[in-house]
């Protein structure tokens, strides 16, 4: 199965999710879209429904509302599937620290394989998280690169 | 056996039965005479088949006698129900009849002269296969029925027991039929017209509610003009014979052809009573108030059995009007109908209302392919009555199963009954796909239809936009049967025997003229018309349906005009649908609930969602319906309109070159 | 058993052939909106990774009229190839639709709900353009076999049917999901309808529906190429320039309303096809 | 200091936000303050032209009922649910009534804004 | 009555970027009715303003939304000098003007991509967006980030523009206005664009200012009101004229937003070649004074009103934050019923919703 | 419609503007970019006023261990600690922290004091 496995690689396809956070982060993964970044040169297209996701690109803190919309689009993301938490809210909370409806970071909620931090996150960093989380993903599949 | 006997099988046993079913009042009883009926209508139907095309005469002329009475009965009985119901257009429809008929038969002296007349029945091909249609098909129903008024009264808790008096007139419509069918004196022809009226108007009004009753007298009025326009027709066509009877047998009609101007008004007439018979625009609507009959009585009459006497009468003649204006008004009016009735029908949310209209669609599409005349389109007719015969007949059947099992009519109610009835849906899957898709007989006739509707092309233009609003509506309603939730674990349901042994019978009828149309082609369809249909067996190629160019079927080689592989494509269909209907399995740890913007409530046995407050919501799925776009409302008019003019335009025409 | 072949490679060949389309389609895509763009075989990529997903289910019968889905549309393509009925092509290829519609049908969501209405609009309004082009066929040709179309020395039909070739290139673009009739679904994630018809299909059975898709273009494509059949190449060419077409005009327009469409292409495309059916019945005199 | 703010009794408020709805002016928002055993309810509107701001300024008693202004502004729907479950203010009557779970989940602590409410969030871990 | 479908729209939705849903019931795709839920990005920003020491808000405050930080930061500076009061430097004044505008630029160029998002151009998303990251470089460069600037602190700004800057600034500025004006003739003109606009979604003037609509939004509706008129900041000096239309359409929406995307940039290079030399910030002396001070300023989606209250310490008492788009969701209970479900993005998109501004 | 026409056109023909991360065209941040921040360890003297005017609490001083404990996780960058640091002991990075698996949480053991005296 090893045009498989290369294509899980080749073909990351996301799912962004705004849990709470400010704005901040969210334009910054629609600039990664855009012209400028466009990584759809690596495959990634955003797919806007868990159904069809590989990654789930979460940014902001949890809430406590969100909490529960996260944890039910993650068990529709069909397996393997991988979680990037975009932005240092997404990482920690961040700022947010004291608020009292923030739970914290997305890995309060479900497992995260990559954190990228940054406030706002640049877009660079964003692509940079990606590769760091196909590394990971060849790396489980054995489909050393 | 006799061919005596094989007549008075296929018209009198029905009445004879029907007789003893009133008078008998127990239930299984009832039911064994009815099953016994029906058995013996369907092996009588085989023997004519086998018997082949013939002539008959009674000898008595006390027949014609007792006719001529039952007809005086029967239009008086409508002026009493035009006077009791206190409904003025039954009563003015039923003297435009009594007066005329009187005048012709006695002022005019025309009972002598019809006296005269032999053969009084002529059946060929054609006759046969509406003979095995009517006596196939119809005695399902009836065996259907059985069950059907059986609980239809119990749910409705309905005291005094009426299924005796619904089953007469249901068992006895179909020797009426059988007559109508096999008749070449018209006089003959307009009397089992007229019972089948009758039947019609009892059968609606069965229910006895006010709207029942409303409904029954709408279809009686309007049939009742079809039948004074046929008495016009006969009344012309004997003062044009000079006072004798030649003329007035649907023989003598079609052998005179086309060329005789002077026929052709009589002619424009009589389809005129098919139209209305057939419910074409703009008579529309007596089919559909129908619909609130039982649905046995909507199977039997708009289905297979009536409305087909309406374009069978068109069918009959369609000789008569070849190469006229006639013939192409006659296909634009039936295009017209299709066009019209499948928009309307897209907007329609009772199950039984789309399948009028559905009904009236097809029936157009038949009328058109009458009218455009040729070889090729008079097969494709005959086929559309076959095949329509017997899919519509399992869609009506199986909106009356589900109606017993959801008690509603709407399509709405019918949401997820895949779920909940997996069987009935199976079977109606199948009904609606035989509707509207290859490779079933259905679409090969509306295939042959447009392979041969270029020589109208404004009914072609029409065609194709009914075409594709037929998919619409079939599709949409489909789509509501197999709305489910995802979860596993459903159980079978399982159907009285009265209902499932119909059921399956006509599922296993779909298949089987579907696969061996090629065979029913040749045995039925290449002889039936006999003087219209020339290029016979170079429509079947083997087991396929090929559709030659002139130069083939003049014995030449040359390309084809189409070709329709039946086989191919019911293997094509098994491996698309059937295989995986089989072997594709869910396993219940892949079952996810649908993605409702993250906010479902998570299992896989709810359609509820989180909104608002934290509160939860249900998930309602609503048909659509685009009433706004093609309701009756927005769109009647415009039809109205048109279908007058169409048949406004149709007698300027004739009369213009008969005069 | 020439002709056997002759569909066996015409279902090995086709989603090759489509699976580049959709490859080089983003690809221009992209350029044309100033961007890089993926690699040409990213399709494949796509393809072969949704194969690999774990299958997620929200009915049985979803996965069923997929099948149907694609074998309809292998047979259109079969059709095609060996030159059979166009009618019955297109009559094939509105039950390959309606399988895609009670496909989205079966599962109670709401998206993909909407699309399937949105798909059964779809139909509405390319169906009668479609079989008006094979009566505009029939009127050039006599017959409704495409046989006759690429049969050599045959005249191309372009000449005499480019009112119905303009109205083919409306289906086309609903054929291929492109603005302003991208519907029912499409190929970008952003939309109302989330991906509409598609939703509730995922991993291994969005696969089947993107090999589908390839073969819908190869067919459309070759519907598009049977305009000037003699000789072929130059209906290849028309066709991937119509292709090309499609591509800028989904750059320069937005996506319109089901409404709009239906009336537009009732409009504009039954208009065009029955004016030129009119001509060619008045030139011929009937059939 | 805060200019044009008028002090009004509760029962005067609704016919002093009608004045203001009559003159065309714009609600803009209202604050909550608490004052510890009061809540101070200050309601800010825009005349045009020229964007001056007014004030209407009422002070309640933290069980005391104070009536909607939604049937005058239908935008204060908003306010009004958010003074409602951030500070316990009770409102009655409002045009759409959130329950108290507008911007509160059902498992976030209650009538946080008021000083002896919620310290803060977990979020730091 | 037709048969409804009541789904919900969101939270998690490809056309909303942000977590609100909207429960709607259809009548096929007919819009019928609406109830928003909202909640779902709040996260408690005004009791931690209380609970921080008042120099850490202004980076909570800039958090209240990424898009127009800036001007979050801004406001809660002003709003808080006003409470000893401290008068700003006139050059922190014209900084704190240019990046204003320079936030409203990428703001403004962000929501019209976003728009033709919502109506399916993809091309012209992708064009707005490309342009808009000559502005992001801009704002990167001189305040060292692309989207949460944390440019200003009380009494004045963290950061000064060099005169190399400027003149980059300037120049990029006028290649900005270049492009933008091509596509934005494209977005008024084009046959498809306005099919999709012109009717949807419409709020007349009354139904705005009953509804207390603000921004663009209550603009596009024919009221003249902009708080930038106020003549803070700088304003006062450039010579402010609001931006009106008067249909109150989405296409009106778009017209005003892409003329205030021209203006914006006008005031920044009028800005620039006012802008006088000086100090740039002056320190506070103590806490903020037991005081209460209102502030409001025109940001990108409207008004932004903020109230501080102090007690002396260095917490304040209370702080509150009223977002322009917390005034603007009202109007969508009464532009979306009767609308296409299509039309749902485009009219929701039109009022430039900016869902964590409004639930902090 | 065909008024995007000359755009687009434009755009195919005019190449695209991608700019190639991480492969080729990388673009080096701003000089005075706020990307991520460092301690100098021998600058410091944990003297707290970083820690206690960070807005996302991501330092924790431990005056007893003689520990600055940093959550990068934490960290937005607004660079509140470099202008509050006395000793210049915080410097603030142009380039962006790299993304991690799980998240850092750096331990500094600070050696300015013991220079100092």
């Amino acid at each position: 199965m090893g045009i498989i496995n290369t294509s899980r690689i080749k073909s990351p396809w996301i799912m962004h999710f705004d849990n709470s956070s400010c704005n901040g982060c969210d334009i910054e993964v629609l600039a990664c879209l855009t012209p400028l970044y466009d990584v759809e040169r690596f495959g990634i297209v955003n797919m806007g429904n868990p159904k069809h996701a590989d990654v789930l690109v979460v940014t902001g803190p949890v809430n406590r509302r969100t909490a529960r919309v996260l944890k039910n689009l993650y068990a529709q993301i069909p397996d393997p599937k991988m979680v990037i938490a975009v932005g240092t809210c997404a990482c920690s909370g961040g700022v947010f620290h004291n608020c009292y409806n923030i739970l914290g970071g997305v890995d309060k909620v479900i497992p995260v394989d990559v954190y990228v931090p940054g406030c706002a996150v640049k877009p660079e960093a964003i692509i940079d998280g990606v590769v760091l989380a196909l590394q990971k993903l060849s790396k489980a599949l054995g489909v050393a690169k | 056996m006799d061919l005596n006997w094989m007549m008075a099988v296929a018209i009198l046993l029905p009445l004879v039965a029907g007789i003893l079913v009133f008078i008998i009042r127990q239930y299984h009883i009832r039911g064994l005479i009815v099953i016994l009926t029906a058995i013996a209508l369907i092996i009588n139907s085989i023997l004519l088949m086998l018997h082949g095309p013939d002539t008959y005469t009674p000898t008595s002329h006390y027949w014609g006698l007792a006719i001529t009475i039952l007809d005086y009965a029967m239009l008086l009985f409508y002026i009493y129900a035009g006077l009791s119901l206190k409904n003025w257009l039954v009563l003015i429809f039923a003297l435009t009849q009594i007066i005329p008929l009187a005048y012709w038969e006695f002022g005019m002296g025309a009972s002598k002269a019809l006296e005269e007349i032999k053969p009084a029945f002529v059946f060929d091909h054609l006759s046969i296969v509406m003979v095995l249609v009517i006596s196939i098909v119809g005695s399902l129903i009836t065996i259907f029925a059985l069950r059907y008024m059986y609980d239809h009264e119990h749910h409705k808790e309905i005291e005094k027991s009426r299924q005796s008096r619904f089953l007469f007139w249901l068992v006895m419509f179909l020797g009426a039929m059988n007559g109508l069918v096999m008749a070449n004196n018209l006089l003959w022809l307009y009397f089992f017209w007229e019972v089948t009226t009758l039947c019609c108007f009892e059968l609606i009004a069965h229910d006895l509610t006010k709207e029942a009753i409303n409904n029954g007298a709408r279809a009686l009025w309007m049939n009742s003009i079809g039948g004074t326009t046929m008495i016009l027709a006969m009344i012309y066509l004997f003062a044009k014979g000079g006072g004798t009877a030649e003329m007035l047998t649907l023989e003598s009609i079609i052998k005179a052809g086309g060329n005789q101007a002077m026929l052709l008004l009589p002619v424009a007439l009589m389809c005129f009573t098919g139209f209305i018979k057939a419910a074409q625009f703009p008579f529309q609507t007596w089919l559909l108030g129908a619909m609130v009959a039982p649905t046995p009585v909507s199977a039997l009459l708009h289905s297979s059995t009536m409305v087909k006497a309406g374009v069978y009468l068109v069918l009959r003649l369609a000789p008569a009007f070849a190469g006229s204006y006639l013939g192409i008004m006659v296909a634009i009016c039936g295009a017209f109908t299709f066009f019209a009735a499948s928009v309307l029908a897209i907007a329609q949310t009772t199950g039984k209302r789309v399948l009028a209209y559905s009904t009236i669609a097809n029936l157009g599409l038949i009328i058109a392919c009458a009218g455009i005349n040729s070889p090729l389109a008079i097969a494709a007719a005959i086929l559309l009555i076959i095949f329509h015969a017997v899919s519509k007949c399992l869609m009506f059947l199986c909106a009356g199963t589900i109606e017993h099992l959801v008690w509603s009519r709407e399509i709405e109610d019918m949401e997820g009954l895949a779920e909940k009835f997996p069987v009935t849906t199976f079977i109606t899957a199948i009904g609606i796909l035989s509707m509207f898709l290859p490779p079933f007989g259905m679409l090969l006739g509306k295939w042959l239809a447009l392979e041969s509707v270029f020589a109208v092309p404004l009914a072609a233009i029409l065609f194709v936009i009914a075409s594709a609003a037929t998919m619409v509506f079939w599709a949409k309603w489909l789509g509501r049967l197999l709305q489910v939730l995802p979860r596993l674990g459903r159980k079978f349901e399982s159907l009285s025997l009265s209902y499932s042994v119909p059921l399956w019978l006509l599922v296993l009828g779909i298949f089987v003229v579907g696969i061996g149309v090629a065979p029913v082609y040749q045995r039925f369809v290449s002889f039936a018309v006999n003087n219209v249909v020339a290029a016979t067996e170079a429509f079947a190629a083997g087991w396929n349906i090929v559709v030659p160019s002139a130069s083939v079927a003049a014995g030449g080689t040359g390309a084809l005009i189409g070709s329709f592989p039946v086989w191919p494509l019911y293997i094509v269909f098994g491996v698309a649908i059937v295989l995986p209907l089989i072997f594709v399995t869910v396993k219940p740890g892949e079952l996810r609930p649908v993605y409702l913007c993250g906010e479902q409530v998570g299992g896989v046995d709810t359609d509820e969602w989180i909104t608002t407050a934290d509160q939860k919501a249900k998930l309602q799925l609503g048909g659509f319906y685009w009433q706004g776009a093609t309701g009756e409302g927005a769109v009647n008019p415009w039809f109205y309109t048109v279908s007058i003019a169409l048949l406004v335009i149709l007698f300027a025409v004739v009369v213009g070159v008969s005069l | 058993m020439n002709q056997w072949w002759i569909a066996i490679i015409a279902i090995i060949v086709a989603p090759i052939i489509g699976g580049f389309l959709a490859g080089i389609d983003r690809k221009i895509t992209a350029r044309l909106q100033g961007r890089y763009g993926p690699p040409i075989v990213q399709p494949f990529y796509d393809f072969f990774k949704l194969l690999g997903k774990s299958r997620i289910a929200t009915s049985r019968m979803q996965f069923v009229w997929i099948y149907g889905y694609l074998v309809f549309m292998i047979t259109c393509v079969v059709f095609l190839v060996l030159k059979l009925d166009l009618l019955l092509l297109i009559f094939l290829l509105g039950f390959a639709g309606i399988s895609f519609v009670l496909g989205g049908f079966s599962s109670k969501s709401p998206y993909s709900h909407f699309g399937a209405n949105r798909e059964l609009m779809q139909i509405l309004s390319y169906e009668p353009v479609l079989l008006l082009m094979a009566l505009g066929v029939y009127a050039q040709n006599g017959s409704f076999m495409i046989s006759e179309i690429v049969k050599p020395g045959a005249a191309p039909l372009l000449p005499s049917l480019w009112p119905i070739f303009i109205a083919v290139l409306l289906v086309l673009t609903i054929k291929l999901r492109k603005s302003p009739f991208d519907l029912s679904t499409s190929h970008h994630g952003h939309q109302e309808l989330v991906k509409g018809i598609m939703t509730e299909f995922s991993g291994p059975y969005y696969a089947l529906i993107t090999l589908t898709e390839w073969y819908e273009i190869v067919l459309v494509l070759g519907l598009v190429a049977l305009f000037w059949a003699n000789p072929l190449w130059v209906g290849i060419i028309i066709a991937l320039a119509a292709f090309v077409l499609e591509l800028i005009i989904d750059n320069i327009a937005a996506r319109m309303t089901v409404g709009w469409m239906v009336k537009f292409t009732w409009a504009v495309g039954l208009v065009l096809c029955v004016l030129n059916i009119a001509y060619l019945y008045l030139i011929k005199g009937g059939a | 200091m805060i200019e044009n703010i008028k002090e009004v009794k509760k029962d005067e408020l609704l016919a002093e936000v009608k004045k203001f709805a009559d003159a065309k002016a714009r609600f803009v928002t209202a604050v909550c303050n608490d004052l510890g055993d009061k809540l101070e309810v200050t309601y800010f509107f825009n005349m045009s032209p020229g964007m001056e701001m007014h004030g209407l300024r009422m002070t309640v008693g933290k069980d005391e009922e104070v009536p909607s202004t939604t049937g005058i502004f239908l935008t204060t729907v908003l306010i009004e649910n958010e003074m409602k479950e951030m500070f316990g203010l009770k409102v009655k009557d409002i045009a759409i009534d959130f329950g108290g779970h507008m911007l509160l989940a059902q498992d976030s602590p209650v009538t946080p804004m008021l000083k002896t409410g919620a310290a803060g969030g977990k979020g730091g871990e | 009555m037709a048969p409804r479908t009541v789904a919900p729209f969101g939270p998690q939705h490809p056309v909303l970027p942000e977590p609100i849903q909207l429960k709607i019931t259809y009548e096929d795709e007919k819009v019928v009715d609406v109830v928003p839920a909202i909640g779902y990005g709040h996260r408690g920003i005004e009791k931690a303003c209380e609970l921080n020491e008042y120099p850490k808000n202004i980076y909570l405050c800039e958090r209240i939304c990424g898009i127009c930080s800036c001007i979050h930061g801004i406001s809660y500076c002003e709003v808080v000098e006003r409470l000893w009061p401290i008068d700003v430097p006139p050059r922190a004044k014209y900084l704190r003007t240019i990046w204003s505008e320079m936030s409203r630029t990428h703001s403004h160029l962000l929501w019209l991509g976003l728009l033709a998002d919502a109506f399916g151009f993809e091309s012209m998303f992708m064009q707005f967006w490309r342009i808009r990251e000559k502005v992001l470089d801009l704002l990167e460069m001189t305040t060292g980030q692309r989207v949460t600037q944390s440019i200003s602190v009380v009494g004045g700004v963290r950061r000064d523009i060099d005169d190399e800057q400027k003149k980059k600034c300037i120049e990029v500025l006028r290649e900005v206005r270049k492009e933008s004006e091509a596509l934005i003739n494209v977005l008024a003109n084009d046959y498809t664009v306005k099919a999709r606009t012109v009717g949807k979604g419409v709020l007349t003037k009354e139904q705005a200012i009953a509804l207390g609509c603000t921004g663009p939004h209550l603009r596009a509706s024919g009221v003249k009101e902009d708080c930038r008129m106020q003549g803070l900041q700088a304003y006062g000096d450039l010579g402010f004229e609001p931006i009106v239309e008067k249909d109150g359409d989405c296409y009106a929406r778009t017209l005003v937003r892409c003329r205030e995307l021209l203006q914006a940039i006008d005031l920044q290079l009028e800005a620039f070649s006012k802008m006088p030399e000086g100090e740039i910030a002056v320190r506070p002396k103590g806490n903020p004074p037991a005081n209460e001070a209102v502030y409001r300023a025109e940001q990108p989606r409207g008004e932004v009103f903020y109230y501080a209250k102090g007690n002396g310490t260095r917490n304040l008492e209370r702080l509150r934050v009223r977002t322009p788009t917390y005034a603007n969701i009202p109007s969508l209970l009464v532009m979306l019923p009767g609308c296409e479900l299509p039309d749902v993005p485009v009219i929701v998109l039109s009022i430039d919703p900016c869902i964590s501004c409004t639930e902090r | 419609m065909p008024l995007m026409l000359p755009t687009v056109i434009r755009n195919f023909f005019g190449g695209y503007a991608t700019r190639l991360y991480p492969f080729k065209d990388v673009r080096e941040p701003f000089v005075r970019a706020r990307g991520h921040i460092e301690f100098d360890e021998n600058k410091c003297i944990l003297c707290g006023n970083c820690a206690r005017r960070c807005p996302a609490a991501a330092i924790e001083i431990n005056k007893e261990k003689n520990e600055l404990v940093f959550n990068a996780a934490h960290c937005i960058i607004c660079e509140v600690c470099a202008e509050a640091c006395n000793k210049d002991a915080i410097r603030v990075e142009p380039k962006w922290r790299a993304p991690f698996y799980s998240k850092p949480v750096e331990v500094h053991h600070p050696k300015g004091k013991e220079k100092a005296s």
